[in-house]
């Protein structure tokens, strides 16, 4: 892939992520700090579909921003056609493995599997 | 031996924010509230994927953060995520060519037009921005 | 007649350049290393005299005429504008003919090479990779006519075209630049500030027609994307091209923010 | 074994003379493939330093012509320049700016969008194009970065180049040492194009770059071509002190006065019409003139000088045109020229002579060519014009690179490449210099004979002082400083700088020989003992020949087509 469209991909999943990071803290302060942590107060949330989703949305923003920013970090420290060929598969696989095991949860707990 | 020869600065000249006036700070601070931040994101999924197996789980994770140094690192999160989001959005408007001055014909002695009023002043917004919502958060955290 | 009068033989005075005001006394200290000898750059300590304009490479080719024949240091136009003489100075890249002792402000200079580039000998350092990063910018005018043929005159600019670009122009190819920046310190297939400033000096030449090639160029996985606008690029350029603001402004037609 | 290398054009000097040729020869065809061998990197030229303008006419319409473009380059050579070579300097000029123009030099615009030309000593038009007052460094970099466009011209940065190879008649090649290394290479190739550029580091003023020693013209001396005319030295009048960096004439074409102590703008004694912008030599002799009847300033280190006024022009005016002017005075004098005169002095600045060449830029042996500063066709005669010389590095540079690629391509068959003189060469420089042997300090010689130069053969000269400086020069060469102290073979620039100092040697022997057998005043050469011009006995060229003992002197013929010799007058 082009590195534009990376990069690109890299500033679009940041900015979208500053909206709904900010409604997902916000969540936070609805109430008090400690309350809204509570495990039922959790679960609610989870079960709430609409945030549940959004969390998901985040959940894939980051993970692909976070990685994508590991893996410009991890290019310039290092070069060379296997290293780099690793990095970028390596980064595309954590992405995957933080967004399924996220999801996983998110799934699971809104679904009332617990 | 071949990062002797070739005279790289390596990660220590790469990480080393002291030499080339706030610009350089704003770069490193970047850099380490990215990895601090997915640092912590990796962590907040494995904290909250407890969740799934119950109550019990889920509060025997809550009480180990809530000690004063979980306290501490959220603190820590909150102004790294202020910091990181506020001049990540200058750095991005910068990438795109916006905010870092008209080519003109400079002046000597040179001042870059680059390394502007505007950019130092956001840089130091998005780090008072970040001190405040720490202050703010350090509050919230022990005032419970 | 307007022809000079000339001066009897006895009346001419000659006077060659002698000094009167006093000398200060520092410490120079010149990082030595030759690969092929030493495994390690050692230093070397002089003590020099120094006067108020004394540059510090005017206090290396002192130390190079008087005290040690074999010091290696590259120079050639002493004004700021061959770009030869880039090195760090204590600690700082800088051009040696262009920062005088007396602004540095201290009694001990430490002078190393240029961080970023390959050392030859002393305070030489290899430059291939900068010259061959420039020339895969295409660093010339691009499109049809660019060779004349008779009768042709200029294509027009007006000051304004003229002052999108010029600025850009003014690189000397010292390289300093590249041996600040933070990604060049790590990343050796990196364009570097140097290369990405000539690759926009072009593409906004109202002249040139090459924009899409150079993006193209410049856009992959070592080209401009690695520069996260630190700015010390900018920060030590001896000529204000400010390539921090040319990279961006050069990205920005990336981002689709510019057209 | 000596290493070797094979091409068909070997360029030597990658100045503006040697870019231009790399770049003609490299049209002209993309099957030749072209060395450009220079000591210094790219860039780094002296070329990058010169600062005012170049000469050509491109405004017909608003006054300016041909013909007074060549009548002011004659008049300025004090009738000495050969007019058909100046003739084709000038008819050549338009085409090439406009030809830099295409390949992107930023010139400075008017606000229509052409091309801004400005005033400059010696023309009766303002004819000197300009780009700020950048314009050596902009033309280098427009040529060189319009190089990287031809893959078949191949760049060897610091290479320093010790000797040229010929079978007495036709070229065989070069020698040289690659710096980084320190290896000894042989270069064959069909045809060489000589761009060395000047030697005013033989003075000790001078506003030459560090690197500008006489080793390209030593080399074509050696190898048995003449050298043209080197008695003329350029003193430009305007050197900044103490360093000796020059001030461009663009700074008095804008408007500066030059005054002396008494806060006289004395020029309009010695040149009532022109003023500040009368030809150098003029300008230059007036201001020793005042310096030596005591209306000068003493500069803090203890040098006479006087005072060039920009003040008058205004703050935005000298920004504007004049940036580097101003950067250089606040940097290395600490004058800020928009609020205080600067000290300014004659300084040695350019070499009308050079290597013998015909109106081609072809030399005596057949396959070599000289073009740019190195050379002399002639077209400065005894006195050039600012912006005339960078005018002439691109008219030559083209000239020969296209004439040595067209005889690359007719191929003459090689003859026997002469090994015993690479051997010879090889001796010559690792036995009589790297291994020499002595306890004098080369870098003190050298400073001796610059000074030597600058006390005995400056603006004004006169036969004792001659007669001394060669004496002189002849005992210090005789001493030992022929050695190298620096053993290591890698980028040994010690050994570089002794070689360097050998050519000196050499050629100021050339340069005062000359002097002394020039018994009259033409252009930048003044005696105070001949006064006058002598179109008799003198309007020939001095033509220097090599031999083991002491230099041959010749002379050689003026060409004059359309303008016979009068007074000069500004
Ligand atoms: C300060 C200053 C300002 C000037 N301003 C103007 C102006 O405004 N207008 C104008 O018309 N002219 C001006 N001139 C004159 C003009 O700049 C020079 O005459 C011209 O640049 C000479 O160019 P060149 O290509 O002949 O040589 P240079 O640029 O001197 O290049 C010589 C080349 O030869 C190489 N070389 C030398 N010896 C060896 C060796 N032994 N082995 C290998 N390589 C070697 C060098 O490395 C270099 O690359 C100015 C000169 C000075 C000093
Ligand atoms: C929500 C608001 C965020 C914004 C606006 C944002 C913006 C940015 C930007 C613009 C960059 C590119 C910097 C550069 O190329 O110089 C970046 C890099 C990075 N971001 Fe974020 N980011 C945000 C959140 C996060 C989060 C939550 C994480 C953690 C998962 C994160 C991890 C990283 C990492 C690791 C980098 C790489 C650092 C570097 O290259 O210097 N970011 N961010
Ligand atoms: S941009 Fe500035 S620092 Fe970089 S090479 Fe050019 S002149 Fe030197
Ligand atoms: S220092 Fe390097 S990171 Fe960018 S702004 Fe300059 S190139
Ligand atoms: S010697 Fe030319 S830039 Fe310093």
């Amino acid at each position: 892939m082009r590195e534009s469209i990376i990069m690109k991909i890299h500033y679009g999943t940041a900015l979208a992520a500053v909206a709904l990071v900010a409604v997902h803290i916000l969540f936070r302060m609805t109430q008090k700090f400690s309350d809204s942590l509570s495990y039922q107060n959790v679960i609610a949330n989870y079960h709430f579909l609409p945030y549940a989703l959004m969390l998901e949305v985040v959940l894939i923003l980051l993970s692909v921003h976070g990685f994508n920013g590991l893996r410009v970090i991890l290019l310039e420290l290092k070069q060379g056609v296997a290293y780099e060929r690793a990095i970028n598969y390596g980064s595309i696989a954590a992405t995957v493995a933080l967004v399924a095991y996220g999801s996983r949860t998110i799934l699971m707990a809104g679904m009332g599997m617990s | 031996m071949a990062e002797r020869l070739s005279n790289r600065e390596g990660i220590r000249g790469m990480a080393n924010p002291t030499r080339y006036g706030i610009e350089r700070v704003a770069y490193w601070l970047q850099r380490l509230t990215g990895l601090g931040l997915l640092a912590y994101l990796i962590g907040h999924i494995y904290e909250t994927s407890s969740i799934v197996n119950g109550k019990v789980a889920w509060e025997k994770m809550l009480e180990l953060t809530q000690t004063p140094q979980g306290h501490i690192i959220l603190t820590i999160v909150i102004g790294m995520c202020v910091y990181h989001t506020a001049n990540g959005i200058r750095v991005m408007l910068g990438h795109g060519g916006i905010g870092v001055g008209k080519p003109g014909e400079p002046e000597y002695p040179y001042k870059a037009a680059s390394l502007n009023y505007k950019q130092r002043l956001c840089i130091w917004v998005s780090i008072a921005l970040a001190a405040l919502a720490m202050m703010y958060g350090a509050a919230v955290l022990f005032g419970d | 007649m307007a022809v000079v009068a000339i001066p009897k033989a006895s009346e001419e005075a000659t006077s060659a350049p002698t000094p009167t005001t006093q000398p200060n006394t520092i410490t120079l200290r010149i990082s030595r290393f030759n690969p092929s000898n030493d495994s390690l750059p050692t230093f070397a300590e002089f003590k020099i005299p120094v006067q108020k304009w004394t540059t510090v490479l005017e206090a290396i080719l002192h130390v190079k005429q008087n005290l040690d024949h074999s010091i290696a240091v590259r120079y050639s136009c002493r004004q700021a504008s061959c770009g030869s003489c880039g090195m760090k100075i204590n600690g700082k890249p800088a051009l040696a003919c262009y920062t005088k002792i007396s602004e540095i402000g201290s009694k001990v200079v430490t002078v190393e090479p240029m961080s970023n580039f390959p050392i030859i000998r002393d305070l030489a350092v290899d430059f291939k990779q900068l010259f061959s990063d420039h020339k895969k910018m295409k660093p010339f005018i691009m499109r049809d006519d660019s060779e004349i043929t008779p009768g042709t005159k200029e294509f027009v600019q007006t000051p304004k075209d003229l002052e999108k670009f010029l600025q850009f122009s003014y690189c000397i190819k010292c390289g300093l630049c590249n041996s600040a920046c933070p990604t060049m310190a790590t990343d050796e297939s990196f364009i570097g500030p140097q290369g990405l400033a000539q690759a926009y000096r072009y593409v906004a030449d109202n002249r040139d027609q090459g924009k899409k090639d150079r993006l193209k160029i410049v856009d992959q996985s070592h080209g401009i994307w690695r520069c996260h606008f630190a700015g010390s690029c900018s920060h030590v350029c001896p000529k204000g091209v400010d390539p921090a603001m040319a990279i961006q402004l050069l990205r920005g037609y990336l981002m689709g923010f510019r057209k | 074994m000596v290493n070797s290398i094979e091409l068909d054009l070997l360029i030597v000097g990658s100045g503006l003379a040697g870019l231009r040729a790399a770049i003609q020869a490299a049209k002209t065809s993309s099957q030749i493939k072209i060395g450009v061998i220079s000591k210094l990197q790219v860039m780094r030229s002296h070329s990058v330093s010169a600062e005012g303008g170049t000469a050509a006419v491109l405004y017909p319409e608003d006054g300016d012509a041909i013909e007074s473009h060549v009548y002011d380059t004659v008049k300025g050579s004090d009738f000495l320049g050969d007019q058909d070579v100046i003739e084709r300097l000038v008819y050549e000029m338009p085409s090439e700016v406009y030809q830099l123009e295409h390949w992107g030099m930023p010139w400075s615009r008017r606000e229509d969008g052409r091309i801004g030309q400005r005033n400059f000593g010696g023309y009766s038009f303002p004819r000197a194009t300009y780009a700020q007052d950048k314009v050596g460094f902009y033309e280098m970099q427009t040529l060189y970065d319009t190089c990287q466009k031809f893959d078949n011209i191949e760049f060897y940065n610091e290479w320093f180049v010790s000797s040229i190879i010929h079978d007495g008649q036709r070229f065989c090649g070069i020698t040289a040492i690659e710096l980084s290394s320190g290896n000894f290479y042989t270069f064959k190739a069909k045809a060489l194009i000589i761009a060395t550029g000047g030697a005013g580091r033989l003075y000790s003023f001078s506003t030459y770059a560090l690197a500008s020693t006489p080793d390209g013209l030593d080399m074509a001396f050696r190898a048995g071509m003449a050298l043209k005319d080197m008695e003329f030295v350029q003193f430009h009048p305007t050197g900044i002190l103490p360093s000796g960096i020059l001030i461009t004439e663009g700074a008095r074409g804008e408007g500066g006065y030059l005054l002396n102590k008494d806060g006289e703008r004395f020029m309009k004694r010695y040149a009532p019409s022109k003023l500040e912008l009368a030809s150098r030599d003029v300008v230059s002799r007036a201001m020793m003139t005042e310096i030596n009847e005591g209306r000068g300033f003493k500069h803090e280190t203890g040098v006479d000088c006087l005072k060039l006024d920009l003040r008058h022009l205004g703050k935005e005016l000298i920004i504007r045109k004049l940036p580097a002017i101003r950067e250089i005075s606040l940097k290395f004098s600490g004058v800020d020229p928009t609020n205080e005169p600067i000290d300014v002095r004659p300084v040695c600045h350019y070499m009308m002579g050079g290597i013998h060449t015909n109106i081609d830029g072809a030399t005596e042996i057949q396959g070599v060519w000289a073009a740019g500063e190195v050379a002399c066709n002639s077209v400065h005669g005894a006195n050039r014009l600012g912006a005339n010389s960078t005018a002439e590095c691109l008219v030559w540079g083209k000239i020969t690179g296209e004439l040595a690629a067209k005889y690359v391509l007719d191929g003459k068959s090689p003859t026997p490449f002469p090994l015993h003189l690479v051997a010879a060469d090889e001796k010559r420089i690792f036995d009589g210099i790297f291994r020499g042997s002595g306890n004098v300090n080369p870098y003190e010689a050298r400073q001796e004979l610059t000074e030597i130069m600058n006390e005995k053969a400056y603006v004004f000269r006169n036969e004792r002082d001659l007669v001394e400086g060669l004496k002189k020069v002849r005992e210090l060469r005789q001493k030992s400083w022929r050695h190298v102290d620096d053993k290591a073979k890698e980028y040994n620039t010690n050994f570089t700088n002794v070689m360097e100092l050998d050519s000196m040697f050499r050629v100021a022997e050339v340069i005062l020989v000359g002097a002394i057998a020039r018994k009259e005043s033409r252009g930048a050469h003044a005696r105070t003992d001949y006064p006058d011009r002598d179109d008799k006995n003198f309007l020939h060229h001095t033509l220097v020949y090599y031999d083991t003992k002491e230099p041959i002197l010749k002379t050689h013929p003026v060409t004059i087509t359309k303008y016979k010799p009068v007074e000069r007058k500004y």
